[in-house]
């Protein structure tokens, strides 16, 4: 079944960007999280934390200006803002794992409706696993928010009842940020908060592996998600 | 725009409830936020719990919370002075609990509050009066005690620069216990002597990053502890 | 007089014996003190447990002494690299073991193992594979792991300066586990790209002081692995 | 019973001063132990480190000189050397407790013949306890030396079977340095190595409260205890 063309990974990025409350203390993670640095809000000042050790990370430094020892936890060149600092590795997960962080925006492999999340192995044999910061983000970050394609490129469902990869953490997602919707992990599943524009209810529910609750508020209209 | 700095101590400790738990940062008066804690008198919480290295010197400062009848818990490790008796007198008539932590599990129980470790195990204290009441298991075949975190509601610190984020300065030896109790305070009050915009200070040379602190307020000329106490001082 | 310079990444490198445990700084090319890391190819020691957060990049560095099959056992976080098969090769043929350990706890044990705390309690990886093993307990209700220190034979890190008695600046991220190794490394070797005089260094500003460093070696010019990789270099 | 006339203070911490081999890093407590940083032989480098947190602490500062933030454990003013560096409370106890100072010299209430130190608690009731940092010193430091008067003013032996005053901690004890000798703690209980100049074995046996092994090697006569 081929996915319904909803927003485009720049528009979830934007979306998700919208949501970030000024002052915010923020992880992004590798991949399209990284996109989010780039939408946030001009009224808005967010501090980008990346836990090889920079607080105050700000964007690619400009031709011939990078350094290969100011770097993100992608390992991509960076820059440094005012009011940045350095600082060691147990520094920096103290920073994640007491709570510190507001908010922790990752990728999926698969949420369940229990806010379980897998992200960090497909769990194959011969597959060389690797964890990095992920399992720390979920643990000790006050909210995690999942930002991804709602299926795989072969149309399959990240969103489940219960995921089949292996735990990055249980119980820990919050929010997930779609091309089709902006669903929250409540105490009774998914429910759908907004559906991308053009997009119906019944074509989320329909790529999603779970039940969904329809929790749209009339105040918040769908077309609120166009960019 | 991120701007922590508030406009006194008055309002750098608004909001501190009776009950609450409130770390005070300094060893003796190297480091002691004088000014926040005379403010913390003013505001006037009670039945508050103190964690903090000593108990107070003389009839001002950390001893002058104590004598003003505020504290009713003391977690510390040195509570004995050669010039105050303070709280020797309220602690021997029943009146303010002691809790007594060596002085390095003190400061690794607040560091651990800080970093999210729920609890920890250490030799020291093992086999002494110190271990009565806690978990003994042997690591590497050396009796050690579960010791837990300690976390605050309030910390309140003081150092010699701020910037608007709350990047902290400190200076020499006054820098003791206050980098670990900003992340271990919920809400992290700071005296600094300067406050500085965000830039102004070496990225490389912060040694509390802005994310640990919440309120700034700039003290330009904070009092002595140890003349004021010399002088016979009392606050208020 | 104390002076912990040693001539070159071979005298810094001597002594390291066969099953040894090895600590390498670096998080990616950055802070990888990969002159130290080659010495210790020429030097050949085998069966060696290495810690270090990732395996290596290329055919240098960590990625070449993995090769040259000195490394018996792989404690990191992070072990693919887009650019090396290496690590990846030597663990599906059962040539290498591999124990994945977030990357937090494994600072924190790192951390916990240079401050003398043999084991604490942390919320992360619990109830997932990587608890697979370890003790399980409860703390403010939720599961927790009981995870133990790292201490090593050695630690090899990379500095951006160091004075004669050991103490420590870094550059920037290139920063992130060399403090913590330098605690926890019986014998630390740092390769620093300028060595200065004491008292050269500000004492406000030092990161690690120089009672966690043993040995020191000036190396002005370090190679860059990036650009090593890039060019498709192996070592030796 | 009158303690006989051995070292004065001054000439106990010389004599301790010189087993501390050159580039030790060394912290030594409040009191007579302070006393050993003035009688460091001028060919060795010792690292002082104060546990309220500095690493290469100096000898008090010249009139005028001081600052109340630049103080030691005993809360008085000192320098800082070339080559120091000042750190926080769980940087500095990492030090202690992780095993990296070669060195912690304290005073003692008294000492057992297994090594127990009682020196921070008479235990008698309605005395404020304060504990500061010895129990973190005697557990995570290489070596322990105890540096004190072989009795107490009204001559009561220090040196004993078993404490009776509350533990610092249990069989932490190396050496013991007094007026009247230097004694190892050995597997088999106290070992006199040196008696004082005018002193003899009898009379430390006399004024010791447990029983006492001849460790004293010929190839170090007791006259080198002389200042």
């Amino acid at each position: 079944m081929n996915t319904p063309v909803g927003l485009s990974r720049e528009q979830i990025a934007r979306r998700a960007a919208r949501d970030i409350a000024d002052g915010s203390y923020v992880n992004l993670g590798i991949g399209m999280p990284e996109l989010i640095a780039g939408f946030i809000p001009p009224d808005r000042q967010i501090v980008l934390h990346t836990e090889n050790g920079l607080l105050g990370m700000g964007p690619a430094p400009g031709p011939g200006g990078g350094n290969p020892e100011l770097i993100n936890a992608g390992k991509k060149q960076v820059t440094v803002l005012p009011g940045g600092s350095f600082f060691h590795q147990a520094d920096s997960f103290a920073m994640i794992r007491g709570g510190h962080l507001d908010l922790s925006v990752l990728g999926a492999l698969e949420v369940a409706a229990n806010g379980d999340l897998a992200n960090w192995s497909t769990g194959r044999p011969g597959a060389i696993p690797a964890v990095g910061g992920a399992m720390d983000l979920v643990s000790g970050v006050k909210a995690v928010y999942v930002i991804t394609r709602h299926c795989t490129r072969d149309g399959t469902p990240k969103l489940v009842e219960r995921c089949s990869y292996p735990l990055t953490g249980a119980g820990v997602v919050n929010r997930i940020y779609t091309d089709l919707a902006v669903i929250d992990v409540t105490a009774d599943g998914f429910g759908v908060t907004e559906v991308s524009p053009g997009i119906s209810l019944a074509e989320v529910a329909a790529h999603t592996a779970a039940p969904l609750l329809d929790r749209r508020s009339s105040a918040i209209p769908s077309s609120a998600a166009a960019p | 725009m991120i701007d922590k700095q508030v406009i006194g101590p008055g309002e750098a400790v608004g909001g501190i409830a009776d009950g609450d738990t409130v770390m005070i940062g300094g060893f003796g008066e190297a480091g002691s936020p004088i000014e926040l804690i005379h403010a913390l008198i003013d505001q006037g919480a009670t039945g508050l719990t103190v964690i903090s290295n000593n108990a107070g010197n003389g009839e001002v400062g950390l001893a002058a919370l104590i004598r003003a009848g505020q504290v009713a818990k003391m977690i510390c490790s040195f509570p004995r002075s050669s010039n105050s008796t303070m709280f020797q007198e309220m602690h021997r008539s029943g009146r303010i609990e002691l809790e007594l932590v060596p002085q390095g599990t003190l400061a690794e129980r607040i560091r651990a509050g800080g970093a999210g470790i729920p609890a920890f195990y250490t030799p020291t204290a093992a086999q002494t009066d110190l271990a009565a009441g806690k978990e003994q298991r042997q690591f590497n075949g050396r009796p050690c005690l579960l010791e837990h975190a300690l976390v605050a509601d309030w910390s309140l610190i003081r150092a010699r620069t701020a910037d608007r984020h709350g990047n902290l300065l400190y200076n020499m030896t006054a820098r003791n216990f206050s980098p670990v109790m900003a992340m271990a305070g919920r809400t992290t009050v700071v005296q600094a002597s300067s406050v500085v915009e965000p830039g102004a200070l070496d990225p490389e040379t912060v040694v509390t990053p802005g994310i640990f602190v919440d309120r700034v307020v700039h003290v330009a000329n904070p009092q002595h502890e140890s003349e004021l106490v010399a002088s016979g001082a009392r606050y208020p």
